[in-house]
């Protein structure tokens, strides 16, 4: 059976480039890069060499602004904590958006509940969008962050991140994103831009899973999330997961050198994949930014249906997609981020995501819209939402 | 995630569809919590002769629909009525944990048109919609 | 030019059959394991079998006890903060020792500061061992965990688990204890030994970087220190790192086929090389207990001489070591743990670690004991603390 | 960690011992901080004709020790008395950051053997013990 992956925003495969510049460090150079010997000196210079590649990516302006962690998650969780940890005697306030990913929303909530932070989130408009003149209003001088998500791992809605960083260093106020989605997929660039913090994970464009990085801009001090040991200038304890830190550096290089060639054929992908989605199937919504949205990114809700169902039947035709339902991920409601941007929450159980990635092509989007209108169509016939409004 | 059973009632439903005229309807479920069955029997001398559903719902929403549908044909009323939604899910070969409550409403939803039919009460129970911890 | 490493308490190769069944899972297999979809299925039931093959080798009841993490420092990170958080209605006293690792000693530091916990660092004797008597001493109403490491990474001393978990049962007080490097090289049971949370980490015993677990006993609630998705029964956010899982999956099970033969020939290595040094190089103290010791640790302080001058002398004919000094951890004092146990700050800078791995050889051995007199002898030679004394 | 000419002063370093009855001998740092260093001179006609270092300490702290040796045969009192240890490290093409202190005190035990040979007083400096962070 023909198998189409279309889910590159959960994961992405390794590149093989990627898990051959792992391979030595596993077996061969497998020191400990902290060590005095030549077997972990050895390693060391690599690791600095992936922090290099890091940096340039995000244009940061020194290699030392790179923190390595285990994944996105753990990036926003130091940013975030050690930001509030830090800074508790300026404020204890922090803005965010109403949809960000968990890795954020659950952080900031830890930190309602154990430190006593006050927490404001953004709404967005109907594409995803926050209002700039709401976060000014929101800025007090208890706060001391505002964490507002590069691009949306949902809808691909991409915020006005060269505003917001205006805004924020205007005020005095510290920035960070979760640019976990972005990275990889359109240009950043955290001096341009502003960024004093900056999350990306290595999994979603072509690294390996299980590591990330934290840029912290030079000056920035933050109490460390995972205490231990010296490693990473005291900012992050743990023996440095180096097969995954080079893996890193190689995605990183190899994302940078691909960067107007990915966007550019992802981007191709994507719109042919919403016009024959909208030409196909009836009564569908497109969720997110018409223009300001990530290449990779299509989501739709189809209405009278059910995500997790479409899910099951799209995998049995060897299409991997994921969906906004509540059923999908264990929760009782429907995605945070459908719900923000208005949708109901019928309206919101049906909503399909297709993620693109640098190993899709045409003739398998051909083949999606050769599959999705049937699927569709067998599950509003089985619907009785369907029946009653015909 | 399902099993081969679950799996099959969810690519080949049985008796899908609404009865026109049935003798007794039920509908449960809300758009909110993502899962609406309704049931519609037909009742010949006291047995259920016909049952369809039609399902708003995820994979185990669908096959437990279907499941019902399948175990009450043939029965009589007094019969069905007994019918409960951890039966259809034992009968299924299990569920996972997590779509244990909110989306194992068929029985519930054949009750509900079986109460139509007699011109009884049906009070939905109460459900737990907090779901179980993900399953790893 | 010979190579031989000598520092397996710091890190290991990784196996290359550890390699080679985490290879499918960068590429082939390379779906998210939460997802609905085949892409997502295929890997979610690797996934649990390396579950289990952890849980065998800690002697779990069940797999569901597993937490995987990043690593041992976020193990230790998540028992000791998830159960003060969680239990900080209960009490807030945590009693741990002098000799733990940083992962347990800064995370001890950071409650204190940040959470207003307070600690008991029980001391030890000149082996490194506690005394029961102090653990039961030490236990209030108020207290809510012992955390004491199973065995220490520098001096190798083995602590009475059974004793301590005993107490810990009867007092109605959690246990947690840091096993990174007791894992894989002597056995461990957690029911037996009344353990109700364990840290283990897989680059210590021949698995990959960036991996870990904690088991968790069933029913013991704490609060993430991860916070994000859903993963891990919602106790550690973060997309599984599916390719460490899998690779400290097998080399929980590697571990156990070959425990009592790796410890049978640790043994020996590790008691060839304590005796050769003896014989070959006078004023030295054997540090750690002489019978209750890891089978892969060597802890020997020379007097008159420090330890990175020994260190890289050693490194330049191949030899790859680690220290207690001062010097080779970028802090002003000397290893705490040769401190605890009463070693002047002099002596505890002349340390040497020398610690085994499966692959070390007898030859090796008789490489390091040529070798290290002659080191010694120059370094004493240079040293104005040898003189003054000769 | 330390450049080539570090490592060759560490490797192959230059007038280890102590000069027998020297005309000026210095001794710093403490074996808490696990650093020390003594340097013994010969002085003849205002000139140091030699000098001698042993050293209890890390590799920068002996290459240092080796270094400021090389540096100062040759020299006239007064013109050693100049060498700093900033100046020792930079003849040594530059140092980690975590050892630019403790172990960087070879020029300070050059003057402190000086201030012995001319009979002044000699107070050392206070160091800044704390050691940067760590150079990944
Ligand atoms: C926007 C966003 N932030 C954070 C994360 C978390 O990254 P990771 O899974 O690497 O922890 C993800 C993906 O899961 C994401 O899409
Ligand atoms: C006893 C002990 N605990 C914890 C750790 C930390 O483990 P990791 O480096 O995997 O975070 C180590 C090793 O570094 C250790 O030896």
């Amino acid at each position: 059976m023909r198998r189409v992956y279309l889910d590159n925003s959960a994961t992405t495969p390794t590149r093989p480039e990627v898990v051959e510049a792992m391979l030595p460090f596993f077996t061969e150079h497998f020191g400990n890069p902290s060590s005095v010997h030549s077997f972990g000196r050895d390693v060391s210079k690599y690791i600095t060499e992936s922090r290099e590649q890091v940096a340039k990516l995000i244009g940061a302006k020194d290699s030392s602004e790179i923190i390595f962690t285990s994944g996105g998650t753990e990036a926003d969780n130091l940013a975030i904590i050690g930001i509030a940890l830090a800074q508790k005697n300026k404020g204890n306030h922090i803005i965010t958006t109403q949809i960000e990913h968990h890795g954020v929303l659950h952080t900031c909530e830890y930190l309602k509940k154990y430190h006593g932070v006050e927490v404001t989130y953004l709404p967005v408009n109907e594409y995803g969008q926050i209002c700039l003149q709401d976060l000014e209003n929101a800025i007090t001088d208890k706060t001391i962050l505002i964490t507002i998500m590069f691009a949306n791992n949902e809808i691909g809605t991409i915020q006005p991140v060269h505003e917001i960083g205006n805004i924020a260093r205007t005020k005095g106020v510290l920035f960070h994103t979760d640019a976990v989605q972005a990275i990889g997929s359109i240009p950043v660039n955290v001096q341009e831009m502003k960024i004093d913090m900056l999350s990306l994970s290595g999994h979603k464009f072509n690294g390996p899973k299980g590591v990330g990085a934290l840029y912290v801009r030079k000056g920035v001090k933050l109490v460390p999330h995972m205490h231990g040991g010296a490693q990473e200038r005291k900012r992050r304890g743990s023996t440095h997961n180096t097969t995954g830190i080079i893996g890193l550096g190689k995605a990183a290089e190899l994302a940078m050198a691909d960067l107007d060639e990915k966007q550019k054929k992802l981007t191709v992908l994507r719109d042919k994949l919403i016009k024959g989605i909208e030409e196909r199937v009836p009564e569908i919504i497109l969720n997110g930014h018409p223009t300001e949205r990530l290449p990779q990114n299509v989501n739709v809700c189809f209405k009278y249906i059910e995500g997790e169902s479409l899910l099951l039947n799209l995998d049995l035709q060897g299409i991997g997609a994921s969906s906004g339902s509540a059923c999908t991920s264990g929760s009782l409601d429907p995605s945070h981020v459908l719900l923000a941007i208005g949708l109901s929450h019928e309206v919101a159980h049906g909503s399909l995501r297709l993620t693109l990635g640098i190993y899709n092509t045409e003739e398998e989007i051909d083949y999606v819209l050769e599959v999705l209108p049937g699927v569709v169509e067998k599950l509003r016939q089985m619907s009785p939402l369907y029946n009653a409004t015909k | 995630m399902y099993n081969e059973k679950v799996m099959d009632h969810f690519q080949n439903p049985r008796n899908v569809g609404e009865i026109e005229n049935p003798d007794g309807s039920g509908q449960v479920g809300n758009p909110t919590c993502g899962d609406i069955m309704k049931i519609t029997i037909k009742v010949e001398d006291g047995k259920i002769v016909d049952c369809k559903f039609k399902t708003f719902g995820c994979g185990a929403a669908v096959a437990t629909s279907s499941q019902v549908t399948e175990m009450v044909i043939g029965k009589t009323v007094e019969e069905a009525k007994k019918i409960t939604n951890k039966m259809v899910a034992e009968e299924l070969g299990g569920l996972p944990p997590v779509k244990m409550h909110c989306s194992n409403l068929a029985a519930d939803a054949l009750r509900k048109a079986i109460a139509d039919y007699l011109g009884e009460d049906f009070t939905e129970e109460e459900h737990d919609h907090h779901h179980d911890i993900e399953e790893d």
